[in-house]
């Protein structure tokens, strides 16, 4: 090897060197990511293969760890809202919840009715943004070129109407301690009326491009399964526990908000394996619906900001809260302990996709490198948030 | 004396046209494939070079002409150039016993489909060499792929292809076209259905066109065999890439689709015409349908496609000898 | 039997897959050619910021307190205050005399910010600024397509930029003082 | 939440209002129960939901969320680590999820869980894995039971007093505030 100088990097880093070092004789290292095309973003897997097969996976974080708790303890409660937008690029409103209304909670504020219905509309809005990006980027990681381009066609429709009142497209920091920070439009209210129909009427079309298709049931079906034992081990939660026919949703067993006065119904699939994910989310998508429609007909007159609401200089009250609410990825929790100083002494994020991803070194062993992709993308992974 | 050196210059006159018509094809193709796939998924695909940007893909291949050639450390220089060499080459050839037209063949051998088919096996010692060449992991697994599956894949294309020489009773395409008549019920695939069928999958699998990409498939191994290429490299595994798409619908026009017949039009149009079909459909699959995983692909093939095949030959065989005696 | 039906039906949904492909290939398409069209939904972005103009044109409605700069997540806007103007000997001796009368002085400084510096770099367009301004001074702009070449192209002096809206280049802002604060 | 945790060596026991601080219950261990209490909650089909640290002045609270599928009401588990020695025994053993959430709190806080299978930095650079970011300076750290719900109490052993409330005298120093009881 005198042919070569330099060549010291091709012994891997830490991580690789570290993993390497149980690896069996013979068996082949091989880094997916931090840059390739199924790991959307910066994740990155090291996997022993032999031949086609993962001996042992192990994920790697931290390529786009911000340390978003840290900057909870430097700035004030209502300074912190616009991070929660970028922690979850997919649900942003979601993350804004959870904070929100964690510190909610640890001040004991009430938010006004009309604000409750408000965040329940846009948050499942952008459940169903957050469920399109997924199958989308699912399905291209399985193969199929064109049908991220008609879930972004959708998805483009939605973020129109929540632009209306956020502004914003993606990382929206709309949600405030004590309510929103815009009413929502009667054209933006129109247009969410106008669209619900709309997008029933493309399901059926999901269903015929990709959901029948038979090639894509072979490649999902039996791969991946999670037993319920497992996510409990891993705290798995939101599709990933229902498609392991785990009855658990955050917005039913742990109640917030208005959820409790409406109707919707929580799918659930005994499948479990990665089609068990793929259904629930599907089906996700038209509880969502339902879930916006019985909104708008109950939603109040009234407020949206509660009277006096927190400054950007208020001060949390000493104690602690946990607020959890349900994200497209699963239970998204926020843990704030305060000490009634200027900023939160301590804030916890708890990241769905971090116990989902968890489970992936457990899961993919023994399946093939196509599988691992499969089942990768059917946890639905958004790596800033994992990272946070 | 004088017939040998005619001969030659059909040859020489054929082989210009066809490396002229590969070039050509191959922007087409890519001005087509791109085109398409904006139109299905709703958008304009390239439209800025040129009238509906009929000249991007001209731009393109300058752009990757003019490339920087890039060989990663550790690579074997020798074998890593040869591969896109290897890969473009037996293309041209096999572009030479195609019956365009009545008469219109660049090289009248009455064993051209044993040609195309001896020619189309090199391919995946290109892909082979690409991927061993290259010193890349991903490059290694998308070579062990795509050996596996062309030698797969190669077999059912044969029996498929053989059974219709059978009925025809010859190896030159020339004379199984001749066999055929104008409408489609006197077209080969009436007779041979299933033959047509196992040789459309076969022939998906033979290009590692998707649904059958996997040497190349780019969610997992990010671009397979030919992941350390740039440039020109590129560019040839790219362009045969088309070129094989555009024999093996040739092959199939020729074998099932009655070849250059057809109603009022000249044969050749016919013959553009249904090869443009068939490349349609292609494109159109691929744009449609996820990648199969690759047990799966070997099984297609190894549980379904094989034994269809040679009960197809047997029986076609059983049909034609029982013919003879009538 | 059930099984052949069942591999038909498979194969079926490849077909239905190809019609929905095929469907969409001759629908019109939607893609906004941009530098040609814009989308039309712009009324609603939230772009960078700007200063809401006052009645006088040039001139806005910021009284410089500040607090849109303490409210914001990010630091990325800088109020720089007016100077008190020198004060004239009649007004000097009107001081003293209200000084000697106990009263509080008035303040003649100009409310109006000196500059109003704002990094664009930074901000995340969260809008804490606005909702903080006790006289609505902040709004957004619809301005989707802010491009530049190097960062201080998105450091604004957001009072300069109000100025060059209204078509005040280089006017003397010292000339009129006084404007502001009858805006009030 | 009694019955599960009986015969265990524990400090203190409180339910707590969910509807104040999202935690039906919890509980101070000593680190050398944190193990068959996991194991515990695990039979009784809890799921785990995350681990974190605090930094106090009495150490290094951690802090694990439990949560149940069936029956929801969260379970609060704190173990108090000393900032001199902070160092704890792993339940990845039990929780395979843990193993993550220990990996971050040792990233963030420089706690150390004895028998995690592969306690190396899960969030930071490698390279510069020693800055523990969420640690505080010794001035700025605040009392835990200023922060803390005490909650209904149900046990506490004699000697802990991490929770009960400071004596009049102590009461008017900063951030010492009577904690909230349910």
């Amino acid at each position: 090897m005198t042919r070569y100088q330099n060549i010291d990097h091709l012994a891997g880093d830490f991580y690789t060197q570290n993993f390497a070092q149980t690896a069996a004789e013979g068996n082949l290292i091989l880094n997916l990511g931090p840059q390739h095309p199924s790991t959307h973003g910066v994740l990155r897997v090291v996997v022993e293969l032999d031949g086609e097969y993962i001996m042992r996976a192990e994920p790697i974080l931290g390529y786009l760890h911000r340390m978003h708790e840290k900057m909870a303890e430097v700035k004030t409660a209502a300074q912190f809202i616009p991070n929660m937008g970028r922690v979850d690029y997919g649900h942003a409103l979601g993350w804004n919840w959870a904070f929100v209304g964690a510190v909610e909670k640890a001040a004991g504020i009430e938010v006004p009715e009309r604000a409750e219905y408000v965040r329940v509309i846009t948050c499942e809005l952008n459940r169903i943004a957050s469920h399109l990006l997924w199958w989308g980027a699912y399905l291209l990681d399985l193969g199929a070129f064109t049908p991220i381009m008609y879930a972004f066609d959708d998805r483009e429709k939605v973020l129109d109407i929540l632009q209306d009142p956020t502004g914003s497209r993606l990382t929206y920091s709309y949600y405030r301690i004590g309510g929103v920070a815009k009413d929502l439009s009667q054209d933006c209210l129109d247009s969410i009326r106008a669209f619900i129909p709309w997008f029933r009427s493309r399901l059926p079309m999901y269903k015929d491009l990709v959901t029948d298709n038979i090639i894509l049931r072979k490649r999902i079906e039996d791969i991946g399964v999670i037993e319920k034992d497992a996510c409990r081990r891993f705290g798995a939660t939101g599709p990933v526990a229902r498609g392991s026919g785990i009855n658990y949703d955050v917005r039913r067993n742990e109640p917030y908000s208005v959820y409790p006065k409406l109707d919707f119904e929580i799918p659930t699939s005994e499948r479990k394996c990665a089609r068990g994910r793929y259904d629930v989310r599907m089906a996700e998508m038209e509880q969502c619906l339902r879930i916006i429609e019985q909104a708008l007909e109950m939603m109040p007159e009234g407020d949206i900001l509660v009277k006096g609401a927190p400054k950007p200089s208020w001060k949390v009250p000493a104690g602690e809260a946990y607020f959890a609410v349900e994200g497209a990825r699963g239970k998204i929790g926020a843990y704030v302990v305060s000490d009634g100083g200027k900023n939160i002494y301590r804030t916890k994020l708890r990241a769905p996709g971090f116990c989902n991803l968890s489970l992936f070194a457990e899961v993919s062993r023994g399946t093939i490198l196509a599988d691992a992709v499969a089942i990768l993308g059917s946890l639905d992974l958004i790596i800033p948030e994992i990272d946070r | 004396m004088n017939a040998i050196p005619a001969e030659l210059l059909h040859i020489v006159i054929g082989l210009v046209a066809v490396a002229a018509s590969v070039g050509l094809i191959g922007l087409v193709m890519v001005w087509v494939e791109r085109k398409v796939a904006g139109h299905i998924q709703r958008r304009p695909g390239p439209f800025e070079v040129g009238p509906s940007g009929v000249l991007q893909p001209l731009c393109d291949a300058l752009k990757l002409v003019g490339k920087q050639l890039f060989m990663p450390l550790g690579a074997d220089p020798i074998l890593f150039w040869l591969a896109p060499v290897l890969a473009f080459l037996p293309v041209l050839l096999l572009f030479l016993p195609l019956p365009v037209g009545d008469g219109l063949q660049a090289l009248d051998i009455n064993l051209g489909l044993l040609l195309i088919l001896a020619f189309s096996g090199l391919a995946v010692l290109s892909v082979l060499l690409a991927g061993w060449a290259s010193n890349n992991k991903y490059g290694l697994l998308g070579a062990a792929r795509g050996v596996a599956q062309s030698v797969a894949y190669e077999i059912p294309l044969l029996l498929s292809v053989l059974s219709v020489s059978f009925v025809a009773g010859s190896l030159n395409l020339a004379t199984v076209v001749e066999g055929q008549g104008t409408w489609p019920w006197n077209w080969n695939i009436m007779t041979q259905p299933l033959a047509f069928l196992i040789y459309s999958v076969s022939a998906f699998g033979e290009t590692n066109r998707a649904p059958f990409d996997l040497p190349e498939a780019e969610s997992e191994l990010t671009a397979g065999f030919h992941t350390e290429y740039s440039g020109m490299g590129f560019g040839l595994f790219f362009l045969a890439e088309y070129a094989n798409m555009v024999v093996v619908c040739a092959v199939a026009t020729a074998l099932f689709l009655g070849g250059w017949h057809g109603p009022v039009l000249p044969g050749p149009v016919w013959f553009v015409l249904k090869v443009s079909a068939l490349m349609l459909l292609m494109v159109f699959a691929r744009w449609t349908f996820p990648r199969v995983r690759f047990d799966q692909l070997l099984n297609i093939n190894w549980k379904w496609l094989l034994p269809l095949a040679v009960a197809n030959l047997l029986l076609t065989a059983f049909f034609v000898k029982l013919a003879q005696f009538a | 039997m059930k099984e052949a039906l069942q591999t038909v039906s498979d194969l079926w949904s490849l077909m239905v897959g190809l019609n929905v492909t095929k469907r969409y290939f001759l629908e019109p398409q939607v893609t906004v050619r941009y530098p040609w069209k814009e989308v039309d939904n712009l009324a609603t972005f939230k772009g960078h910021l700007e200063l809401v103009s006052s009645k006088t044109p040039g001139k806005g409605k910021c009284i410089s307190c500040g607090m849109c700069a303490m409210a914001c997540p990010s630091n990325c806007l800088t109020v720089v205050k007016r100077k008190a103007p020198k004060p004239t000997p009649e007004e000097e001796q009107a001081l003293a005399e209200a000084k000697a009368k106990g009263e509080k002085p008035k303040d003649k400084t100009p409310k109006d910010p000196e500059k109003f510096l704002y990094d664009y770099t930074l901000c995340s367009l969260c809008g804490t600024c606005m909702e903080n301004c006790p006289v609505g001074a902040l709004d957004f702009t619809g301005s989707a397509y802010l491009a530049g070449y190097t960062r201080e192209d998105f450091h604004f002096d957001l009072v300069q930029v109000l100025k060059n809206q209204a078509g005040l280049e280089g006017v003397d802002e010292t000339a009129a003082p006084g404007a502001g604060q009858s805006e009030g | 939440m009694e019955a599960l945790l009986k015969g265990l060596d524990i400090l203190y026991l409180a339910k707590c209002d969910a509807a104040k601080t999202g935690q039906t219950w919890q509980a101070f261990l000593p680190a050398g129960s944190l193990v068959r209490a996991a194991e515990r909650l695990l039979k009784a089909d809890y799921f785990i939901e995350d681990i974190c640290a605090v930094d106090c002045v009495e150490g290094f609270v951690v802090v694990y969320h439990f949560d149940h599928f069936e029956a929801p009401g969260r379970v609060t588990l704190r173990v108090v680590v000393p900032h001199a020695a902070p160092q704890l025994p792993s339940i990845a053993g039990i929780f395979s999820g843990a193993e993550w959430h220990e990996r971050e709190t040792r990233d963030f806080h420089g706690v150390l869980f004895t028998g995690n299978p592969n306690f190396i930095p899960l969030l930071i650079d490698p390279e510069m894995a020693d800055c523990f970011p969420l640690r505080k300076e010794e001035k700025a750290r605040a009392k835990a039971k200023a922060m803390l719900e005490a909650g209904e109490v149900i046990f506490c052993a004699p000697a802990f007093t991490l929770m009960t409330p400071d004596a009049p005298a102590e009461a008017n120093e900063p951030g010492g505030d009577q904690p909230a009881t349910a």
